[in-house]
């Protein structure tokens, strides 16, 4: 059922291109930073929307998938976060590697944007009902005996094999939305590291305001991480999933 | 579009014979114009050495099908695609209704992640697997007995490890079906219109 | 019996789409003649309003199909059993698929930012979606016979805007390549750009 649900949620260069939109900006630095709040509050829906309670997180069903959904959002959060903080603090020294991210958001929504138009041309002339029919396969044909020409117990248990294996490897845990979660969490500390280490810049700000609407969007980030974000593990399907808290975060 | 061409769709797509009648409400036409579009689309058929199809009739029930004289078309397409050893596809196929039988399409499906209906019906006609009861509204599918004999094996649970596979796969099954797929799976893929399209390129 | 007859008879039979190269095989004909042969028959069924028939055409298979004119008389017969509505997210990759075919799994994540692996799950046990080729590690996905037979259209090239969004990726491959993102993005396994997706592939 899950799966069901998934499919009904925006992705997250979806929600950020109608955010960006319905303010009727170009896609740019600007415009992304301008929707970063609104996008990070969207997230903190998320627990709520998608029905992530600790409660429940025993019923594998009911939280897999969303927590992937989540993490690809929280790809598309920290490098949100990148581009705030440098609209806020332009003495901010950014690596080769957070200037590479930032373009590449730009450059992946545009594309996003651009391809959202087949969509629309798919979606005009889908029709729920077929259009055209075909005839089922050699309808008219007898049924007759035509053993393949080599073929025993063995080739059927090798295709047997093959396919347990396929499912066993689809079912290993998903070490990648741990990652991005951990990868994120580095990040947000070392962004706040750099605004600690540099207090003079912080008197370079633009105004009170701006400064305030920072520090709320790195309290929002850090909240959701500390309080919706599980470390998850299964050792495999069938074995129970076992939940723990990440620690609590150094910085604050 | 003329009701010719209407005519032709249908018994294209119908396949079985079909009642004059039923061709009439179908295409909104009376029985008689409906006998006469039916006349003058035989005429057509018969008449062509460029059309490779007539009308079978039998009572008030006629069928599409290839002319005679092309018996050896269909003849040469059941040898070139039955002659070949299993594709993969195929293979898989048979493999998961042997481990798992008697098993439906739709679980065949899950466990594949991909549309089994052309590699089912390609096992069926070469007579290596057969439909059996029905479960609920789909049929559940076994190995035929004359495959079993063919490959050395008395019964499926003479097959290599089979204890270990068939409850592997059928908890594994098991497990989906609980999670409830969709809805979709649920409807009867059997009917003589299933054409649901197939893993071929595989 | 002309050779169009031999045609008309032999897909008819198969009822799937076949191989151009099986046909020239079982007619007897070179491929050239055999293109010559399926593009007069083509042309013989989309002009006429008497033929209830077309040509589906994918990569080099083809298939006889009802025309898209007469979907009520199909719909007549076989009642909501063929009924596939989208959700937003399967619209968002079937489309992907579509107009990029034959795209990587990694592809379409990148493009629409999210994992698709359920998705392109769902597509392919609905038989919209199939896998083709293997591209490295990763199989190459392309739309099915049954997606075109719910838009209606012959080919996938005939979709709007085709030639404009199956380019469009490259183009942007080339772009992301100059502002040597590449270099960053190559730990990355969500990169589709090693494997953009070739026109010649159809």
């Amino acid at each position: 059922m899950y799966e069901l649900k998934l499919d009904q949620y925006q992705g997250p260069l979806d929600k950020l291109l109608e955010l960006i939109e319905s303010k009727k900006m170009e896609i740019g630095t600007i415009a992304l930073a301008s929707v970063t709040a609104d996008f990070l509050h969207y997230l903190e829906g998320f627990k709520i929307d998608l029905g992530i309670d600790e409660d429940s997180l025993s019923e594998h069903a009911q939280y897999d998938a969303p927590l992937e959904l989540l993490a690809d959002f929280l790809v598309v959060a920290s490098r949100l976060l990148l581009i705030k903080s440098k609209t806020l603090l332009p003495s901010l020294e950014l690596t080769p590697d957070e200037q590479a991210e930032i373009q590449d958001l730009e450059v992946r929504l545009k594309l996003y944007q651009e391809f959202k138009r087949t969509q629309e041309h798919v979606r005009a002339c889908w029709s729920d009902m077929p259009k055209m029919y075909t005839r089922e396969f050699m309808l008219s044909a007898q049924v007759l005996f035509y053993p393949p020409s080599s073929i025993g117990p063995n080739e059927l248990l090798g295709a047997i094999l093959k396919i347990s294996g396929a499912l066993e490897s689809a079912m290993t845990p998903k070490v990648r939305v741990k990652n991005q979660i951990l990868n994120l969490r580095t990040k947000i500390e070392e962004v706040i590291a750099k605004l600690t280490n540099i207090p003079q810049n912080l008197r370079a700000l633009h105004g009170e305001g701006n400064r305030t609407e920072l520090v709320v969007l790195f309290l929002a980030i850090l909240h959701l991480i500390k309080q919706q974000i599980v470390k998850v593990e299964q050792v495999d399907h069938f074995s129970e999933i076992m939940i723990a808290k990440m620690d609590a975060l150094k910085v604050e | 579009m003329e009701n010719i061409a209407k005519l032709e769709a249908l018994l294209f797509f119908y396949g079985e014979p079909v009642d004059m009648s039923v061709i009439a409400r179908i295409l909104g036409i009376t029985l008689e114009e409906c006998e006469k579009e039916v006349s003058h689309y035989e005429q057509i058929l018969s008449s062509s050495n460029g059309r490779g199809l007539l009308i079978l009739r039998k009572g008030n029930s006629i069928q599409l099908a290839t002319k005679p004289e092309l018996k050896e078309i269909g003849e040469a397409i059941v040898k070139d695609e039955f002659r070949e050893s299993l594709t993969p596809a195929a293979l898989e196929t048979l493999a998961l209704v042997a481990y798992l039988s008697p098993v439906t399409r739709a679980t065949i499906d899950y466990i594949r992640g991909v549309n089994s209906s052309y590699s089912m019906r390609n096992l069926s006609l070469r007579g290596l697997v057969e439909r059996g009861e029905e479960k609920g509204a789909s049929f559940r599918y076994s190995p035929t007995q004359e495959f079993l004999k063919h490959i050395g094996v008395q019964h499926v649970k003479m097959l290599p490890e089979y204890e270990r596979y068939h409850s592997l796969l059928q908890t594994f099954a098991r497990t989906m079906e609980e999670v409830s797929v969709s809805e979709h799976e649920e409807k009867n893929p059997e009917t003589p219109f299933d054409e649901v399209p197939k893993e071929k390129a595989e």
